[in-house]
Protein backbone atom coordinates (compact mmCIF):
# COMPACT_ATOMS: atom_id res chain seq x y z
CA UNK A 1 0.00 0.00 0.00
CA UNK A 2 1.26 3.47 -0.78
CA UNK A 3 -0.12 6.70 -2.12
CA UNK A 4 1.72 9.62 -3.33
CA UNK A 5 0.60 13.30 -4.45
CA UNK A 6 3.01 15.01 -6.91
CA UNK A 7 3.29 17.73 -9.32
CA UNK A 8 5.37 15.55 -11.58
CA UNK A 9 4.85 12.75 -13.92
CA UNK A 10 5.00 9.13 -12.69
CA UNK A 11 6.51 6.37 -14.92
CA UNK A 12 3.93 3.66 -14.88
CA UNK A 13 6.25 1.11 -16.06
CA UNK A 14 8.63 1.68 -13.10
CA UNK A 15 5.67 1.16 -10.93
CA UNK A 16 4.46 -1.41 -11.94
CA UNK A 17 7.80 -3.08 -11.92
CA UNK A 18 8.33 -1.79 -8.24
CA UNK A 19 4.99 -3.43 -7.56
CA UNK A 20 6.04 -7.20 -8.87
CA UNK A 21 9.76 -6.72 -7.46
CA UNK A 22 11.14 -10.44 -5.81
CA UNK A 23 7.84 -12.02 -6.02
CA UNK A 24 6.34 -15.09 -7.81
CA UNK A 25 3.13 -14.86 -6.03
CA UNK A 26 1.07 -12.86 -8.25
CA UNK A 27 -1.25 -13.29 -11.11
CA UNK A 28 -2.74 -10.90 -12.40
CA UNK A 29 -1.73 -6.80 -12.20
CA UNK A 30 -4.49 -4.10 -13.11
CA UNK A 31 -3.62 -0.27 -13.84
CA UNK A 32 -5.36 2.57 -14.85
CA UNK A 33 -4.00 5.72 -16.00
CA UNK A 34 -6.25 8.44 -16.47
CA UNK A 35 -5.08 11.34 -18.96
CA UNK A 36 -5.65 14.90 -19.90
CA UNK A 37 -8.61 15.16 -22.53
CA UNK A 38 -7.94 17.37 -25.75
CA UNK A 39 -11.77 18.61 -25.16
CA UNK A 40 -15.10 18.02 -23.24
CA UNK A 41 -18.36 18.91 -24.01
CA UNK A 42 -17.19 19.64 -28.25
CA UNK A 43 -14.83 22.41 -27.11
CA UNK A 44 -10.99 22.35 -27.12
CA UNK A 45 -9.77 22.12 -23.75
CA UNK A 46 -5.78 23.71 -24.00
CA UNK A 47 -4.97 22.54 -20.09
CA UNK A 48 -6.03 21.86 -17.15
CA UNK A 49 -5.51 22.84 -13.34
CA UNK A 50 -5.26 20.39 -10.55
CA UNK A 51 -6.12 22.56 -7.64
CA UNK A 52 -6.00 19.30 -4.07
CA UNK A 53 -5.90 19.70 -0.58
CA UNK A 54 -2.29 19.24 0.72
CA UNK A 55 -2.97 17.04 3.86
CA UNK A 56 -6.62 15.64 3.47
CA UNK A 57 -5.67 14.11 0.14
CA UNK A 58 -3.23 12.14 1.39
CA UNK A 59 -5.32 10.80 4.37
CA UNK A 60 -7.86 10.88 1.84
CA UNK A 61 -6.27 8.43 -0.63
CA UNK A 62 -4.62 6.44 1.94
CA UNK A 63 -7.65 5.83 3.66
CA UNK A 64 -9.56 4.52 0.29
CA UNK A 65 -6.56 2.30 -0.41
CA UNK A 66 -7.02 0.54 3.14
CA UNK A 67 -10.67 0.18 2.37
CA UNK A 68 -9.93 -1.65 -0.87
CA UNK A 69 -7.22 -3.76 0.90
CA UNK A 70 -10.02 -4.71 3.92
CA UNK A 71 -12.12 -5.37 0.80
CA UNK A 72 -10.37 -7.81 -1.77
CA UNK A 73 -7.43 -10.18 -1.33
CA UNK A 74 -4.93 -7.81 -2.72
CA UNK A 75 -1.19 -8.13 -2.93
CA UNK A 76 -0.32 -4.70 -3.68
CA UNK A 77 -1.87 -1.61 -4.35
CA UNK A 78 -0.43 1.69 -5.43
CA UNK A 79 -2.34 4.90 -6.25
CA UNK A 80 -0.27 8.20 -7.88
CA UNK A 81 -2.42 11.48 -7.98
CA UNK A 82 -0.72 14.68 -9.58
CA UNK A 83 -1.54 18.46 -9.36
CA UNK A 84 -1.09 21.49 -11.10
CA UNK A 85 -0.94 22.51 -14.43
CA UNK A 86 -1.39 19.69 -16.83
CA UNK A 87 -1.63 19.77 -20.85
CA UNK A 88 -3.88 17.97 -23.03
CA UNK A 89 -1.90 14.04 -23.28
CA UNK A 90 -0.04 13.92 -19.85
CA UNK A 91 -1.01 11.54 -17.08
CA UNK A 92 -3.13 12.70 -14.30
CA UNK A 93 -3.53 9.42 -12.18
CA UNK A 94 -2.09 5.98 -12.19
CA UNK A 95 -3.88 3.30 -9.67
CA UNK A 96 -2.47 -0.19 -9.96
CA UNK A 97 -3.92 -3.71 -8.11
CA UNK A 98 -1.86 -7.00 -7.67
CA UNK A 99 -4.08 -10.09 -6.62
CA UNK A 100 -3.85 -13.89 -7.30
CA UNK A 101 -6.75 -13.46 -9.26
CA UNK A 102 -8.23 -11.20 -11.67
CA UNK A 103 -11.72 -10.48 -10.55
CA UNK A 104 -10.18 -8.86 -7.80
CA UNK A 105 -7.38 -6.89 -8.77
CA UNK A 106 -10.13 -5.60 -11.45
CA UNK A 107 -13.09 -5.34 -8.65
CA UNK A 108 -10.20 -3.21 -6.75
CA UNK A 109 -9.21 -0.82 -9.40
CA UNK A 110 -12.66 0.05 -10.61
CA UNK A 111 -13.43 0.87 -6.56
CA UNK A 112 -10.08 3.23 -6.46
CA UNK A 113 -11.34 4.86 -9.26
CA UNK A 114 -14.77 5.66 -8.44
CA UNK A 115 -13.55 6.61 -4.96
CA UNK A 116 -10.64 9.06 -6.35
CA UNK A 117 -13.30 10.38 -9.16
CA UNK A 118 -15.79 12.00 -6.03
CA UNK A 119 -14.28 11.60 -2.99
CA UNK A 120 -10.45 12.58 -2.91
CA UNK A 121 -9.95 16.44 -2.49
CA UNK A 122 -9.40 17.62 -6.32
CA UNK A 123 -10.59 19.89 -8.15
CA UNK A 124 -10.33 20.31 -12.12
CA UNK A 125 -10.15 23.68 -13.97
CA UNK A 126 -10.25 23.29 -17.84
CA UNK A 127 -8.68 25.91 -19.91
CA UNK A 128 -11.17 27.02 -22.00
CA UNK A 129 -10.97 30.20 -24.53
CA UNK A 130 -12.95 32.22 -22.01
CA UNK A 131 -10.40 31.56 -19.37
CA UNK A 132 -11.78 28.60 -17.67
CA UNK A 133 -14.30 26.80 -16.29
CA UNK A 134 -14.28 24.47 -13.39
CA UNK A 135 -15.59 20.68 -14.35
CA UNK A 136 -18.76 19.78 -12.56
CA UNK A 137 -19.24 16.54 -10.62
CA UNK A 138 -21.27 13.72 -12.69
CA UNK A 139 -24.00 12.22 -11.42
CA UNK A 140 -23.01 9.35 -12.96
CA UNK A 141 -19.65 9.27 -10.70
CA UNK A 142 -21.80 9.27 -7.65
CA UNK A 143 -24.25 6.36 -8.94
CA UNK A 144 -20.91 4.36 -9.59
CA UNK A 145 -19.73 4.83 -6.14
CA UNK A 146 -23.32 3.91 -4.78
CA UNK A 147 -22.60 0.64 -6.27
CA UNK A 148 -20.33 -0.25 -3.88
CA UNK A 149 -22.11 0.48 -0.85
CA UNK B 1 -10.54 29.12 13.77
CA UNK B 2 -9.04 28.44 9.62
CA UNK B 3 -11.03 28.37 7.18
CA UNK B 4 -9.64 27.21 3.68
CA UNK B 5 -11.77 27.26 0.13
CA UNK B 6 -10.68 25.79 -2.35
CA UNK B 7 -11.73 25.37 -6.36
CA UNK B 8 -14.78 28.31 -7.12
CA UNK B 9 -15.32 28.82 -3.45
CA UNK B 10 -11.71 30.19 -3.27
CA UNK B 11 -12.20 32.43 -6.35
CA UNK B 12 -15.23 33.83 -4.85
CA UNK B 13 -14.53 34.36 -1.43
CA UNK B 14 -10.96 35.63 -2.82
CA UNK B 15 -8.80 33.93 -0.35
CA UNK B 16 -7.43 30.32 0.00
CA UNK B 17 -7.23 31.17 3.61
CA UNK B 18 -8.26 32.98 6.82
CA UNK B 19 -8.07 33.06 10.45
CA UNK B 20 -12.22 33.87 11.91
CA UNK B 21 -12.93 34.47 15.21
CA UNK B 22 -16.44 32.87 15.26
CA UNK B 23 -18.86 31.70 18.52
CA UNK B 24 -20.81 29.22 15.99
CA UNK B 25 -21.20 26.21 17.09
CA UNK B 26 -22.03 24.40 13.89
CA UNK B 27 -20.99 24.69 10.38
CA UNK B 28 -24.44 26.22 9.06
CA UNK B 29 -23.94 29.02 12.24
CA UNK B 30 -20.59 29.70 10.94
CA UNK B 31 -21.48 30.34 7.28
CA UNK B 32 -24.45 32.66 8.45
CA UNK B 33 -22.20 34.43 10.07
CA UNK B 34 -20.22 34.51 6.76
CA UNK B 35 -22.89 35.10 4.87
CA UNK B 36 -24.14 38.15 7.01
CA UNK B 37 -20.08 39.59 6.83
CA UNK B 38 -19.97 40.45 2.84
CA UNK B 39 -21.36 39.88 -0.25
CA UNK B 40 -18.31 37.81 -1.39
CA UNK B 41 -19.11 34.91 0.76
CA UNK B 42 -23.28 35.42 0.65
CA UNK B 43 -21.85 34.87 -3.56
CA UNK B 44 -19.80 31.45 -2.05
CA UNK B 45 -22.37 29.90 -0.65
CA UNK B 46 -25.40 30.96 -2.56
CA UNK B 47 -25.91 27.25 -3.25
CA UNK B 48 -25.59 24.86 -0.68
CA UNK B 49 -26.35 22.16 -2.50
CA UNK B 50 -22.77 22.84 -4.26
CA UNK B 51 -21.02 23.22 -1.23
CA UNK B 52 -19.43 20.46 1.07
CA UNK B 53 -17.26 20.93 4.26
CA UNK B 54 -14.32 19.33 5.71
CA UNK B 55 -13.51 20.09 9.89
CA UNK B 56 -10.03 18.82 10.37
CA UNK B 57 -9.42 17.63 7.63
CA UNK B 58 -12.34 14.83 7.72
CA UNK B 59 -15.63 15.21 5.40
CA UNK B 60 -18.42 16.35 7.50
CA UNK B 61 -22.47 17.30 7.36
CA UNK B 62 -23.33 21.14 7.47
CA UNK B 63 -25.09 20.45 10.75
CA UNK B 64 -21.96 18.57 12.40
CA UNK B 65 -20.53 20.69 15.65
CA UNK B 66 -17.09 23.08 15.49
CA UNK B 67 -16.32 22.59 18.94
CA UNK B 68 -12.42 21.73 19.54
CA UNK B 69 -12.39 22.44 15.61
CA UNK B 70 -9.22 23.90 14.03
CA UNK B 71 -9.73 24.11 10.34
CA UNK B 72 -12.81 23.98 8.58
CA UNK B 73 -12.52 23.52 4.56
CA UNK B 74 -15.48 24.38 2.19
CA UNK B 75 -15.30 23.04 -1.47
CA UNK B 76 -17.69 22.29 -4.30
CA UNK B 77 -18.36 18.78 -5.15
CA UNK B 78 -14.63 16.64 -5.20
CA UNK B 79 -13.77 16.03 -9.06
CA UNK B 80 -10.54 13.79 -8.53
CA UNK B 81 -9.28 10.89 -10.82
CA UNK C 1 -7.01 -3.21 -32.74
CA UNK C 2 -3.95 -5.33 -32.43
CA UNK C 3 -2.84 -8.57 -31.50
CA UNK C 4 -0.01 -10.72 -30.99
CA UNK C 5 0.87 -14.43 -30.46
CA UNK C 6 4.42 -14.53 -29.39
CA UNK C 7 6.87 -16.82 -27.52
CA UNK C 8 9.26 -13.70 -26.17
CA UNK C 9 8.16 -11.33 -23.16
CA UNK C 10 6.35 -8.23 -23.82
CA UNK C 11 6.97 -4.51 -22.54
CA UNK C 12 3.94 -3.26 -20.71
CA UNK C 13 5.77 0.31 -20.88
CA UNK C 14 6.07 0.12 -24.48
CA UNK C 15 2.91 -1.13 -25.45
CA UNK C 16 0.80 1.55 -23.77
CA UNK C 17 3.31 3.87 -25.22
CA UNK C 18 2.66 2.79 -28.50
CA UNK C 19 -1.03 3.26 -27.33
CA UNK C 20 -0.93 6.94 -26.63
CA UNK C 21 1.65 8.38 -29.25
CA UNK C 22 0.21 11.18 -30.71
CA UNK C 23 -3.15 11.57 -29.50
CA UNK C 24 -3.97 13.66 -27.00
CA UNK C 25 -8.08 12.63 -26.99
CA UNK C 26 -7.44 9.53 -24.65
CA UNK C 27 -9.02 9.79 -21.25
CA UNK C 28 -8.16 6.39 -19.53
CA UNK C 29 -6.26 3.36 -20.13
CA UNK C 30 -6.50 0.17 -18.42
CA UNK C 31 -3.90 -2.71 -18.42
CA UNK C 32 -4.40 -6.36 -17.36
CA UNK C 33 -1.29 -8.12 -16.88
CA UNK C 34 -1.38 -12.23 -16.19
CA UNK C 35 1.28 -13.72 -14.53
CA UNK C 36 2.53 -16.60 -13.83
CA UNK C 37 2.35 -17.93 -10.21
CA UNK C 38 4.29 -20.06 -8.07
CA UNK C 39 2.08 -22.37 -6.35
CA UNK C 40 -1.65 -23.43 -7.49
CA UNK C 41 -4.16 -25.48 -4.87
CA UNK C 42 -1.39 -25.46 -2.20
CA UNK C 43 1.32 -27.10 -4.60
CA UNK C 44 4.34 -25.56 -5.59
CA UNK C 45 4.52 -24.85 -9.70
CA UNK C 46 7.94 -24.75 -11.34
CA UNK C 47 7.20 -23.76 -14.47
CA UNK C 48 4.15 -23.39 -16.96
CA UNK C 49 4.14 -24.82 -20.32
CA UNK C 50 1.69 -22.84 -22.58
CA UNK C 51 0.24 -24.73 -25.55
CA UNK C 52 -1.53 -22.87 -28.41
CA UNK C 53 -3.17 -23.88 -31.62
CA UNK C 54 -1.49 -21.82 -33.93
CA UNK C 55 -3.49 -20.41 -36.72
CA UNK C 56 -7.13 -19.95 -34.41
CA UNK C 57 -5.56 -18.49 -31.67
CA UNK C 58 -4.87 -15.32 -33.65
CA UNK C 59 -8.31 -15.46 -35.50
CA UNK C 60 -10.11 -16.03 -32.19
CA UNK C 61 -8.19 -12.89 -30.45
CA UNK C 62 -8.70 -10.73 -33.64
CA UNK C 63 -12.46 -11.70 -33.27
CA UNK C 64 -12.59 -10.90 -29.24
CA UNK C 65 -11.26 -7.85 -29.78
CA UNK C 66 -13.37 -6.66 -32.83
CA UNK C 67 -16.17 -7.96 -30.21
CA UNK C 68 -15.05 -5.66 -27.40
CA UNK C 69 -14.33 -2.77 -29.91
CA UNK C 70 -17.91 -3.08 -31.38
CA UNK C 71 -19.88 -3.23 -27.83
CA UNK C 72 -17.59 -0.17 -25.81
CA UNK C 73 -16.46 3.36 -27.61
CA UNK C 74 -12.87 1.81 -27.43
CA UNK C 75 -9.46 4.48 -29.33
CA UNK C 76 -7.41 1.33 -28.97
CA UNK C 77 -6.84 -2.00 -27.82
CA UNK C 78 -3.88 -4.57 -27.79
CA UNK C 79 -3.93 -7.99 -26.94
CA UNK C 80 -0.30 -9.68 -26.38
CA UNK C 81 -0.28 -13.27 -25.16
CA UNK C 82 2.72 -16.01 -24.69
CA UNK C 83 2.97 -19.22 -25.46
CA UNK C 84 5.59 -22.19 -24.87
CA UNK C 85 7.48 -22.87 -21.50
CA UNK C 86 7.28 -19.71 -18.55
CA UNK C 87 8.42 -19.49 -15.35
CA UNK C 88 7.12 -18.66 -11.86
CA UNK C 89 6.36 -14.10 -12.34
CA UNK C 90 7.16 -14.53 -15.98
CA UNK C 91 4.21 -12.46 -18.18
CA UNK C 92 2.01 -14.52 -19.77
CA UNK C 93 -0.70 -12.26 -21.62
CA UNK C 94 -1.10 -8.13 -21.68
CA UNK C 95 -4.56 -6.75 -22.39
CA UNK C 96 -4.40 -2.59 -23.00
CA UNK C 97 -7.99 -0.74 -23.68
CA UNK C 98 -8.19 2.82 -24.50
CA UNK C 99 -11.24 4.69 -24.17
CA UNK C 100 -12.86 8.43 -23.56
CA UNK C 101 -14.21 7.10 -20.39
CA UNK C 102 -13.06 4.56 -17.79
CA UNK C 103 -16.01 2.27 -17.51
CA UNK C 104 -15.95 1.37 -21.43
CA UNK C 105 -12.13 0.99 -20.73
CA UNK C 106 -12.48 -0.93 -17.78
CA UNK C 107 -15.34 -3.17 -18.96
CA UNK C 108 -13.76 -3.99 -22.08
CA UNK C 109 -10.77 -5.29 -20.57
CA UNK C 110 -12.65 -7.88 -18.48
CA UNK C 111 -14.25 -8.96 -21.03
CA UNK C 112 -11.37 -10.02 -23.11
CA UNK C 113 -9.80 -10.98 -20.43
CA UNK C 114 -12.94 -13.40 -19.98
CA UNK C 115 -13.23 -14.18 -23.42
CA UNK C 116 -9.42 -15.43 -23.11
CA UNK C 117 -9.95 -17.23 -20.27
CA UNK C 118 -12.17 -19.49 -21.91
CA UNK C 119 -12.45 -18.88 -25.71
CA UNK C 120 -9.11 -18.35 -26.56
CA UNK C 121 -7.04 -21.73 -27.76
CA UNK C 122 -4.44 -22.00 -25.24
CA UNK C 123 -3.88 -25.03 -22.66
CA UNK C 124 -1.96 -24.72 -19.48
CA UNK C 125 0.37 -27.01 -17.92
CA UNK C 126 1.80 -26.76 -14.69
CA UNK C 127 4.90 -28.31 -13.64
CA UNK C 128 4.38 -30.16 -10.16
CA UNK C 129 6.67 -32.63 -8.83
CA UNK C 130 4.86 -35.21 -10.07
CA UNK C 131 5.41 -34.23 -14.03
CA UNK C 132 3.03 -31.54 -14.90
CA UNK C 133 -0.59 -31.28 -14.72
CA UNK C 134 -3.37 -29.47 -17.25
CA UNK C 135 -4.95 -26.78 -15.72
CA UNK C 136 -8.62 -27.65 -15.56
CA UNK C 137 -11.05 -24.73 -17.08
CA UNK C 138 -13.04 -23.38 -14.01
CA UNK C 139 -16.82 -23.02 -14.04
CA UNK C 140 -16.38 -19.42 -12.38
CA UNK C 141 -14.56 -18.58 -15.60
CA UNK C 142 -17.42 -20.47 -17.65
CA UNK C 143 -19.73 -17.97 -15.14
CA UNK C 144 -17.71 -15.19 -16.14
CA UNK C 145 -18.61 -15.22 -19.40
CA UNK C 146 -22.16 -15.57 -19.89
CA UNK C 147 -22.80 -12.07 -17.83
CA UNK C 148 -21.68 -10.63 -20.94
CA UNK C 149 -24.63 -12.20 -22.66
CA UNK D 1 -8.79 -34.41 -43.81
CA UNK D 2 -6.33 -34.19 -41.29
CA UNK D 3 -7.12 -33.97 -37.75
CA UNK D 4 -5.42 -32.34 -34.47
CA UNK D 5 -5.25 -32.96 -30.82
CA UNK D 6 -4.04 -30.47 -27.99
CA UNK D 7 -3.14 -30.35 -24.69
CA UNK D 8 -3.87 -34.07 -22.50
CA UNK D 9 -6.19 -35.19 -25.81
CA UNK D 10 -2.71 -34.73 -28.07
CA UNK D 11 -1.34 -36.72 -25.22
CA UNK D 12 -3.50 -39.61 -25.03
CA UNK D 13 -3.74 -39.95 -29.14
CA UNK D 14 -0.06 -39.66 -28.70
CA UNK D 15 0.26 -37.31 -31.90
CA UNK D 16 -0.64 -33.40 -32.31
CA UNK D 17 -1.62 -33.70 -35.85
CA UNK D 18 -2.34 -36.72 -38.17
CA UNK D 19 -4.33 -37.13 -42.02
CA UNK D 20 -7.60 -39.07 -41.79
CA UNK D 21 -9.41 -40.93 -44.58
CA UNK D 22 -13.03 -40.60 -43.39
CA UNK D 23 -16.71 -41.14 -44.48
CA UNK D 24 -17.72 -39.77 -41.37
CA UNK D 25 -20.45 -36.78 -41.90
CA UNK D 26 -20.04 -35.39 -38.71
CA UNK D 27 -17.69 -34.57 -35.60
CA UNK D 28 -19.64 -37.24 -33.64
CA UNK D 29 -19.63 -39.78 -36.29
CA UNK D 30 -15.84 -39.10 -36.73
CA UNK D 31 -15.47 -39.34 -32.86
CA UNK D 32 -16.96 -43.02 -33.26
CA UNK D 33 -14.50 -44.19 -36.00
CA UNK D 34 -11.45 -43.19 -33.97
CA UNK D 35 -12.43 -45.10 -30.88
CA UNK D 36 -13.57 -48.32 -32.55
CA UNK D 37 -10.08 -47.95 -34.20
CA UNK D 38 -7.90 -47.87 -31.21
CA UNK D 39 -7.99 -47.37 -27.47
CA UNK D 40 -6.07 -44.72 -27.85
CA UNK D 41 -8.88 -42.74 -29.23
CA UNK D 42 -11.24 -44.47 -26.54
CA UNK D 43 -9.19 -43.15 -24.06
CA UNK D 44 -8.68 -39.87 -25.40
CA UNK D 45 -12.25 -39.61 -25.87
CA UNK D 46 -13.71 -41.12 -22.81
CA UNK D 47 -15.20 -37.71 -20.83
CA UNK D 48 -17.19 -36.00 -24.17
CA UNK D 49 -17.95 -33.56 -21.44
CA UNK D 50 -14.24 -32.12 -21.59
CA UNK D 51 -13.61 -32.63 -25.23
CA UNK D 52 -14.25 -29.38 -27.36
CA UNK D 53 -14.26 -29.06 -31.31
CA UNK D 54 -12.66 -26.92 -34.11
CA UNK D 55 -13.48 -27.23 -37.83
CA UNK D 56 -11.22 -25.63 -39.78
CA UNK D 57 -10.00 -23.48 -36.87
CA UNK D 58 -13.91 -22.46 -35.80
CA UNK D 59 -15.11 -23.77 -32.45
CA UNK D 60 -17.90 -26.10 -33.54
CA UNK D 61 -20.68 -28.53 -32.00
CA UNK D 62 -20.55 -32.49 -32.04
CA UNK D 63 -23.16 -32.64 -34.53
CA UNK D 64 -21.69 -30.48 -36.78
CA UNK D 65 -21.22 -31.74 -40.31
CA UNK D 66 -18.03 -32.11 -41.69
CA UNK D 67 -18.55 -31.89 -45.42
CA UNK D 68 -15.63 -29.73 -47.21
CA UNK D 69 -14.08 -29.88 -43.77
CA UNK D 70 -10.43 -29.70 -44.09
CA UNK D 71 -9.33 -29.56 -40.59
CA UNK D 72 -10.72 -31.04 -37.43
CA UNK D 73 -9.31 -30.42 -34.07
CA UNK D 74 -9.93 -31.71 -30.72
CA UNK D 75 -8.82 -30.03 -27.52
CA UNK D 76 -9.82 -29.86 -23.72
CA UNK D 77 -11.96 -26.68 -22.65
CA UNK D 78 -9.68 -23.91 -22.92
CA UNK D 79 -7.18 -22.36 -19.97
CA UNK D 80 -6.12 -19.33 -21.74
CA UNK D 81 -5.18 -15.71 -20.40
Amino acid sequence: MSVSVQQGDFDVAAEMAALRAGRTDIGAIVSFTGLVRDSAHGEEISDMELEHYPGMTEKALQDIEAKANARWPLQATRIVHRFGRLSPGEQIVLVLTASPHRHAAFEAAEFLMDFLKSRAPFWKKEGTGDGGRWVDARDSDEDALSRWE
Amino acid sequence: MQIRYFAWLRERVGTPVEEVETSATTVAALIEELRKRDERYAYAFEDMSAVRVAIDQELSEMDAPLSGAREVAFFPPMTGG
